[in-house]
């Protein structure tokens, strides 16, 4: 199938317009060796056939009776309305607004998305969003570079592994030296700032679930005079103390928990806040109030003079594109939720947690440390992580996200909970805990041989 | 009036959502009261039904590709299938980090996805992490300054070559790789001026980054010997897909040279923009490259009980990780679901009927009075320019008032008041007429009346914004 | 210009959907050529673009709850809950002819909202299949002759007795079963006149069809004399639901004394309007009415495996079957999503604050300078009369370029001039404080300009229709 | 949960606007003795438990991996844009178009609609939908009674058997007598039609799913002066000989074939298109096409003196709410498809349905007559189809809707095959009977102790 009006009726009256023979003869600045004659792809299926294939794939994934995998990701409450709204073509398919007079639906919206990622995070300004917490960790890491003009960042272990790669990637070229804060019984311990040092990199809940004592890391930073950069997740900040109030320099995350779908880890957006001074170095789109010919309140695009399509080789960063649709769907989300919704969702998730982390102790599966964590902890495991991930998945139950062996913690995994687990979901994996740690014979040859 | 903001509809104590009810211990008690904010973050507060009036309100004050012809150059605002969503629907609920062996149906997605773009582009391997066409150019740039670094060429090879017609993202990420900028002139062809070309070549070069077509819409025709003249000093070609749409199905970058190439899935392979994004940007690399990609990759292992799909982290030589999990993971199911909807000759079709729609175009806008820079048989897109005394954006305000969506305007910055117009294979003829109509009559309106134009748009919700205001005293959140 | 019609793009080849490809053999093999039709039938022909242009833009050109505030009386406009579309559609493949213990899922839901919707309204059964409010009084008339019928008084009772503020259906149906319909008057009190009402009982009376509320948002404060007197005399007692709104969750029709009640699940139950249907109309009875019940009924049966769910087509005196398969499922299915959401409370909540906000904007337009029909405290709805010189059908049509759609105009008929607002209880009260500010606003201009308000609307699509030349040479199809 | 807006604040302006003292006044006309204390009815839920609720419920319904249930619905294909368009909450939420200032969008869809109606028909004069095609039938016979003031309607036996009980429904309080005409081998014999015959009424495939010879019967009916109603699957009138062609004065018919889901029954709608001279007793909502004030096309709703709201006793039906939306779906169906689409898909549905039959007779299932028929069949089983239905779902296949007794058939069943049938399908269904009619003892004994 394909989506082209095109009548033969039409191509033959289009060809006589432009006065060429044929469609090939448009084609004629191709060198003769350049074209191709047919791409070895499949023949196209029509809209039944196609719906056949792709759910015959999404077959070839297990079913999932409950899930307990956080990791960066979680699956959160997320009302009908979100998507319903969000996914409004008008918003779906325009572009960037470049023609404000007729985009301020985009414009708006984002302006609105702004300011609640402003209240969220307690800092002033705000972006229009990131393609992800990853990126948006480098590119803070960056600004923080730019302002400084120091070459060191130190980032805590307790931010996410991938998080920490990515970061690894963006200051490489640059030759920005990067250095790692070991964590010290699961949380960050206060760093020797130098003052060479750009910025100081934390993130809270960390990786593995943990409150960090971000007042105390941010005064280690700006003692140096490096910035402080907090890594944090949204949807906690509902209720735990917000950027603002421990005098981050700039805050930054994933906002996929929340309003957006896990969806197999994208997309979903990246979000940077950030303090006054730190304005003209902020990267991506932003959308400023304005007025219009006749004095109406409107919205648009500024301080474009930051951006690639103005600076070209001068910008702060090369983004163009950034994940409007995904923030939107957050905006949309949260204000949903409100403040009261999005404060009984995240203490209704904590209880959660907590409630897991007692029967997975009384399961034997007991806690790494006692420091508060938030909706995800670490448990050290009898065997492998993978193993009795695997061994969990052929129950329906999706748990136990391995740690990575750079932090030195042996067997262990992490297990997470939202709003949205129930003591059902909590009673299912125990069960399937029971049978796969003890289990009849053959079974545990089988966990035996998936973790080697 | 003005449109309210969400936060004026506010009210304490109302709200749409309802999750489930806290019922156990205090956060107090749970996690200590040092670690909670002092007072909640003041989102909106509003009942279901007004939620759904602001933001189908803020739906009616948007043009979208589902209500107007979007011919913005170079952004290929084509249709975006409706069966994609659907697709995507399908695998909302999966979590990366689900064992590997519960998520076969989406690693056999995404290593499909891997193999045809490789085979659509005429590489060896592809990535599919980038999650936009800019990041896909810090993807492949990176590489290339990984290879050379591999090579020991690392501190000598400093320069990255664009033409000056070059997408602003192409200089941008050079920068942000560390490399230094050299650019290029435009010949009177249309096409990179080769002997310019060649004189900027030198050991120095790192890299040279082409669109092709160009955004004057003109194919590089000596793109065999621009390959030819950067790989004999060293350097590699990076291909920028941008415009992939003009070629995609009749010729492969690969196959012009080219050692990298990034494609945007959201403007070739259909998937929505989103008002900005998300889009997806994978990369594509030639074998001697294939060392340096970013992690992870899809790969296919035999197995006793038959094939089997697992994630590959460990490249010997690669950049690193360029964002988190598999990238922009719905995005991919809908550029696959749409690349198995066409097959081979449906992606034919595409380059076929969107250069055909194009010229049709430049040949009625010349007739309508516009003057077209480099005037010949294009590609994609062409540049327009407003008859003297006419200016770019008044045209581009007035067609607002026809319900069209404007071009991109003043882009590429070498043509002077450039209007740079895609309509994309999508659109049909009588969209065409009635969009070179309107242009038409946009130059008799500004003949008849002077005053006509500068004042346009008349019938949108708000007309020409004082963006001098919104710089110059940055309102960048709602405060009460 | 015109907005085109779709046979209006339609150009011969183009297409937006792609079923299977027939592959074997021919139609004429296969049926006949006498069985098949001469010319294929002259449908559009469209590219999925265009497709979705025009029917983006036909909904642009459309008020509706989720854009706009919607109170007409007696419709009972309240917001759709998107949740309950999420429900509807895990229903949205079964089959009604699937063997029954393959879809026990389905089955118990109806069979949990027949109990539902019989605590709800006080009754002892419940038949969901009436597709809308009028089938609904349809099914419950005809029960009711079959109730006299088969007590040997269907040649004496003939006559239905229907207050002269009644909908349209009421008499519409009665005639349909065949009855005569006997008006009575309503008194000053805007009730039923008790008096008049008495006078016209008598043996030959089969039913009386009342709604309480009534049409102007009065309750029937006699309602249990009333039932007292039409049984006396042998009648039956008929409960038009369409009010229900203002006594869900707070009083029962049951316990007033009606025998039979029809519920309107677009109205009280939020299944969305969709621009004039599909509602649907279940149908409540007392004991005594069981038998007479249209089938299938599902009930639930114990069996040695557990409870089990089936479908009683077998009522000993059935008035037959009023629709085929199960009724407008999907409705239902968002009907028995609302109540469970809202449980026992939020049905409470509905009714008070339904009743809050039309009392609320009773007041508020009596301030605004209108006359309230029959002022006193009203329940869901009100009838509201523009002030000597005005005319109804101009204020309503001035309304419509404040943005908001018009109350019920010129009903009920016994009220000059009437506007019968019912604001339903999801509206806010500054969205009720606008719609009084805009009536004010319109008065005034009407003071202010004669010519004003005969002349609205100034900004919808199109303003003021010809309907005597609709009527009077009938164009009900497109012919090119 | 709930949907209101209103805070507490909200309620006390309110009731200090009205001057009460407690929303419990308000209902102060309301006698003590009716006030309900509380509904049996359990706690409201919150949305994440009322989905849990809803999933658990479809959870019962038993999965369906190939479907050949028919009977007067059937599982067309339906693209992805035709939801995504009809459902459009501004027409989803949207009412009667009684202001069509601002209803043009619901009045034009109409309006093209009744003139998709009219081409498939090849009748003039199409109404804006019915209930369901059951009950269009019933209100077309209305239609002749009142045309004709003639008191006696004839209908073959090869219409739907509860379209027939609908119209017995409709019929017996007027004291219209209603006749069947007997199918013989499986087909509707040319019927003597007597004077006072109002109208003749047969469809067109028959409910087993064999083409009639409308024109025939047509030319019965006229020969009395009687009307033709003519019942038809508007999908069918892709490639079949239309009512217009056969001289129908009436065609009405269920339109779920040409662009719904079958939810389980409904909604879906019923269309009732006519001849010129029927016009005035139309029953339901017309929309026209007019000017308005400064000379621009419209649309409105027409002829409104037929309708309840204007004629209250004297209307031609009592119908107020119609299917709109339902039939909205069809427009957007029928325009996506075109003529193109539509007869591809109805061809392939055919070619299905006679590969279907003859894997079925291989199987062996004979067919119960060699007479053309369209997509759907009728086969004798040698076990009660009830008990084949059951033992097919086991396996996950649906089929075989059981020809009801008065068929005199004994044991039969309808299969139907659409576009959407693949072979795979077929060979599921080959497989499942092979193992339920030559069962191993124990199924056997099970698939007789159902059918008792």
């Amino acid at each position: 199938m394909n989506y082209l009006p095109h009548t033969p009726e039409d191509v033959a009256r289009a060809l006589a317009a432009i006065g060429v023979e044929s469609v090939d003869a448009l084609f004629g600045d191709l060198p003769e060796a350049l074209q191709v004659g047919e791409l070895r792809l499949p023949e196209g299926l029509d809209e039944a056939a196609l719906l056949r294939h792709l759910r015959a794939l999404a077959a070839k994934n297990k079913p999932v009776r409950a899930s307990f995998l956080g990791g960066g990701l979680k699956g959160h409450f997320i009302p009908a309305v979100t998507p319903h709204l969000a996914l409004q073509s008008e918003f779906v398919t325009a572009y960037t607004p470049y023609q404000p007079e007729v985009s301020q639906g985009i414009l708006q919206a984002t302006f609105e998305f702004q300011t609640m990622m402003s209240e969220l995070t307690g800092l002033p300004i705000s972006n229009a969003s990131m393609y992800d917490g990853a990126t948006a960790v480098a590119e803070a890491a960056l600004l923080a570079v730019r302002h400084k003009g120091r070459h060191r960042v130190l980032v805590s272990q307790g931010v996410h592994p991938e998080t920490r790669e990515v970061l690894a990637t963006y200051l490489r070229p640059l030759e920005v030296a990067l250095e790692e804060v070991a964590l010290r019984d699961l949380t960050t311990p206060e760093p020797a700032v130098g003052e060479d040092v750009a910025c100081v990199v934390a993130q809270n809940p960390n990786f593995l679930g943990y409150l960090e004592p971000m007042p105390a890391l941010a005064e280690a930073a700006h003692a140096a005079g490096a910035l402080f950069v907090a890594v944090c997740d949204p949807f906690s900040l509902a209720v735990l103390k917000s950027p603002g109030e421990y005098g981050a320099d700039v805050a930054v995350g994933d906002g996929q928990t929340v309003g957006n779908p896990v969806a197999f880890g994208g997309p979903h957006f990246g979000f940077m806040v950030v303090t006054e001074p730190l304005l003209r170095q902020l990267p991506g789109r932003l959308v400023g109030e304005t007025t219009d010919l006749e004095g109406r309140r409107a919205f648009v695009l500024t301080l474009q003079a930051r951006e690639q399509h103005i600076r070209r080789s001068k910008a702060k960063s090369n983004i163009c594109s950034n994940h409007q649709l995904s923030a939107l769907m957050a905006a949309v989300n949260l204000s949903a939720l409100g403040p009261q919704g999005l404060r009984e969702a995240a203490t209704k998730s904590v209880q959660n947690a907590h409630l897991l982390a007692r029967r997975l102790a009384e399961a034997g599966l007991a806690p790494l440390t006692h420091k508060p964590f938030f909706n995800e902890f670490a448990v050290r495991l009898p065997v492998s992580a993978r193993a009795l991930r695997r061994a969990l998945a052929e129950h329906g139950v999706a748990a136990a996200v391995p740690v990575p062996a750079s932090y030195g913690l042996g067997d262990a995994a992490l297990f997470a909970a939202t709003e949205l687990t129930t003591p059902e979901d909590i009673d299912l994996l125990v069960a399937a805990l029971g049978r796969v740690l003890a289990p009849p014979p053959t079974e545990r040859a089988n966990l035996v041989e998936a973790s080697v | 009036g003005d449109f309210p903001l969400i936060f004026e509809r506010s009210k304490p104590g109302r709200r749409a959502a309802h999750p489930p009810k806290p019922d156990g211990e205090s956060l107090q008690a749970l996690l200590g009261a040092e670690h909670l904010r002092a007072a909640p973050p003041k989102l909106p507060e509003v009942s279901e039904l007004e939620l759904v009036r602001h933001y189908t309100g803020l739906a009616h004050r948007q043009m979208s590709i589902d209500g107007n012809f979007y011919p913005l150059g170079s952004c290929t605002m084509k249709y975006n299938p409706k069966v994609n969503e659907e697709a995507a629907k399908l695998f909302a609920e999966l979590h990366p980090y689900a064992d590997p062996d519960a998520v076969q149906g989406a690693l056999e997605l995404l290593y499909n996805l891997q193999r045809d773009l490789a085979e659509i582009t005429g590489m060896d391997a592809v990535t599919l992490q980038p999650a936009a066409g800019a990041h896909g150019e810090l993807t492949g740039i990176l590489m290339i300054r990984a290879f050379h670094e591999h090579r020991g060429e690392g501190a000598t090879r400093r320069v990255v070559i664009v033409p000056d017609s070059a997408h602003g993202t192409n200089p941008a990420t050079a920068t942000m790789v560390g490399y230094e900028v050299k650019e290029v002139p435009t010949a009177e062809s249309g096409e990179v001026d080769l002997a310019a070309f060649r004189a900027a070549l030198g050991p120095e070069v790192a890299a040279v980054m082409l669109t092709n077509p160009n955004t004057l819409g003109i194919f590089e025709t000596n793109i065999l010997e621009i390959a030819r003249a950067a790989h004999e000093v060293g350097a590699l070609l990076y291909y920028d897909g941008a415009n992939a749409n003009a070629i995609v199905g009749r010729a492969r970058p690969g196959d012009m040279g080219f050692d990298v190439v990034h494609l945007n899935l959201h403007k070739t392979f259909t998937t929505p923009h989103g008002g900005g994004g998300p889009g997806t940007g994978p990369v594509g690399v030639k074998a001697h490259l294939r060392d340096f990609l970013p992690t992870p990759i899809i790969k296919k292992v035999a197995t006793p009980e038959g094939e089997r799909f697992d994630v590959d982290v460990d490249l010997p030589h690669s950049v690193g990780r360029m964002r988190s999990f598999y990238g922009n993971f719905g995005n991919l199911v809908r550029a696959y679901t749409y690349i198995r909807a066409l097959g081979r000759e449906g992606l034919r079709g595409v380059s076929s009927a969107a250069v055909l729609n194009a010229n049709y175009l430049r040949v009625k806008l010349r007739e309508a009075g516009f003057k077209i820079a480099f005037d010949r048989v294009n590609m994609h897109e062409f540049v327009a320019q407003p008859p003297a005394g006419v200016k770019t954006l008044d045209v581009a305000k007035a067609l607002l008032d026809y319900g069209m969506h404007p071009m991109t305007v003043y882009f590429p910055l070498i043509v002077r008041e450039a209007m740079m117009i895609e309509p994309t294979e999508t659109e049909s003829l009588e969209t065409l007429d009635a969009f070179a109509a309107a242009l038409a009559d946009i130059l008799r309106r500004a003949q008849e009346d002077p005053d006509a134009l500068p004042n346009a748009p008349y019938t949108t919700p708000v007309r020409r914004l004082d963006e001098v205001k919104a710089a110059r005293k940055p309102v960048l959140r709602y405060t009460p």
